[in-house]
């Protein structure tokens, strides 16, 4: 069972994502929660990192806090999937263990 | 406390106060309570203006919807900014490029500067609180 | 599924304990167990029973004293942790106890996963 | 020179309470005023006069108020910030006092510089 | 609380702890705090190992001076880890050599691991704290 | 009278004093507290952003910050003064206002 990761800082202010992206391998999965969710925007900066992880690893976004954030779905890159708080507790319950990049 | 008695509305002093934003909102609680400071400001006749920067583009951002996470919504108060006369918004030009962002994604009418400009009216304030 | 769940940080400045709180009702609406909801570092702060935000706007330490009722949950809040930061039995919300940071290790031990919510 | 000084983290968690604290000394040393200490967001919690870290540690809480008190301080708590974190009368420690978020303007206006501790 | 009944040194459970360590001390209480869990893990008799990554490195730094911060220096609990058989120090490659950082200049003696090595070791355990 | 900025993050760790460069202009002064004094450490990567601004910039760092974090002003970039807290204090009231970038 592969492990599951969270990241909850924009990649715009903290280098957090790209640690977390130095130091998780192919086939985990990562949430990106809270401000984290900027990271995934294909307008901003810097998503092209994520869009290239994107291809071995499953990526997912909080809606919820996607939303708060004034963006949809459609703004996000190619191949990341957006879950609800259900779909969180799911992430963890399908994975071996959390790992929180915080 | 000298504080006390020049009161609302009633300061002779007017000093240009700058509130400086850039975290994004909802993560934290910077961008709400660096809110409530900028309608005090203004409450006592200061000379307020607000600088968006970095993450802190975002909390101008349109089609917040909060009710999901739990967290009130406080971006409506952008738009009421100008009812208590506060009208000095300034964007940062190469924040809201990094983020993709053009003005019409924004909440409110804002004055889009550049970093060498925007440094320039930083320099001329006398109180710069940051959030 | 038995969730251990770990909280970092205080209530508002961060969104830390909200997400935590969303995760946990979700967690049980699916109806899985929550083992413990430990409160450490800042997060004590979350177990202040005199907090009472703008009328609009969410109690956070109410909301997890209604979710402990509700569910019989077991919320406990780092003894070392709240005497540095002041959260002591006389200000603690229902639902919260004080206990050793023992119990983290233990909901690490017995739940069979452990979610941090940090800053 | 007349100082305000504003502390918008908690004690501990963040330097910034303890850097605007060593900030006050150095000043006061140095034979400046301190027009005023605001503390808003987190900063509350420094006035939370239950805190007890352990006996090795500085108290940071009891380090303002004795500065308060040796050179009568206004220490100044944001009352929406303070009942948003539950930082009210009954918990508040000596010197602190708890008033509108005006003072922290007042402090802007009649300070020759406004200096600000935070994350 | 079925987690009480087994006490400091008679679990009988016995799981693979990760403390992970990215800030630096000081700024933030983190460093402290994860230590005081990681003295409670190994009380608990639980495989506890303990991560230096990214700032986290930093808290290993010797020659930490704090009297003049007002802080209590508590670096000298990392030489004491081996009292209570927490062993297992890994310190990332990557993070010591973007600090321009060898392994003399930190107060004990850790394992070196590429971030390759050190996502597999995360990758092997049960419970992972972050700090 | 110039302006006094302050930092206070790791620039290895978040992009605040990136920005206070980008939003700063000559003559000013800069002084690194709390865990921005890592920032100006010769050793540290991304030192050479800061010994560039130190051409025509004052750049500061806050010595009881550096000697809690185990480093010695010997191992700072060049151009870098180091002060304590009086010195702070002096900065502040020198310049004619003070803006953290925190």
């Amino acid at each position: 069972m592969a492990v599951l990761h969270t990241t909850n800082k924009s990649p715009l202010q903290t280098r957090d994502l790209e640690s977390c992206l130095r130091l998780t391998r192919p086939g985990c999965g990562i949430l990106l929660l809270e401000d984290a969710v900027y990271g995934a925007l294909k307008s901003a900066e810097g998503s092209d990192m994520l869009a290239e992880a994107a291809k071995d690893r499953r990526i997912y976004v909080l809606g919820p806090d996607l939303a708060a954030r004034g963006f949809t779905p459609e703004e996000l890159i190619a191949g990341v999937t957006v879950v609800d708080y259900g779909g969180f507790v799911d992430l963890v319950a399908e994975h071996h263990h959390v790992q929180a990049w915080v | 406390m000298s504080g006390t008695q020049a009161g609302e509305g009633g300061n002779s002093k007017v000093k240009r106060f700058m509130i400086v934003n850039r975290k994004a909102p909802y993560g934290t609680i910077y961008a709400l309570e660096a809110l409530e400071v900028v309608l005090i400001g203004a409450a006592f006749d200061q000379d307020v203006s607000l600088v968006f920067a970095d993450d802190g583009v975002y909390q101008l951002k349109k089609g917040q919807q909060t009710k999901d996470i739990g967290q009130k919504n406080f971006s409506p108060t952008y738009r009421a900014l100008g009812d208590y006369d506060v009208e000095k918004l300034y964007v940062e030009r190469e924040s809201l490029q990094a983020r993709g962002l053009a003005p019409e994604d924004l909440l409110v009418p804002v004055r889009v500067l550049g970093s060498t400009e925007l440094s320039v009216l930083m320099e001329e304030q006398d109180v710069v609180l940051s959030f | 599924m038995k969730f251990g769940i770990l909280v970092n940080e205080g209530p508002y400045q961060h969104q830390a304990s909200d997400s935590a709180y969303q995760f946990a009702v979700a967690a049980l609406a699916k109806g899985h167990e929550i083992y413990r909801v430990f409160f450490y570092n800042d997060g004590v702060n979350n177990a202040n029973k005199l907090t009472e935000p703008p009328q609009d706007d969410r109690n956070i330490t109410r909301q997890w004293s209604a979710l402990a009722a509700a569910h019989n949950l077991d919320m406990v809040v780092c003894v070392a942790a709240g005497l540095r930061r002041g959260i002591k039995a006389e200000i603690l919300a229902p639902g919260f106890n004080i206990s050793g940071l023992g119990q983290l290790i233990q909901a690490g031990i017995e739940a069979d996963r452990l979610v941090v919510f940090g800053d």
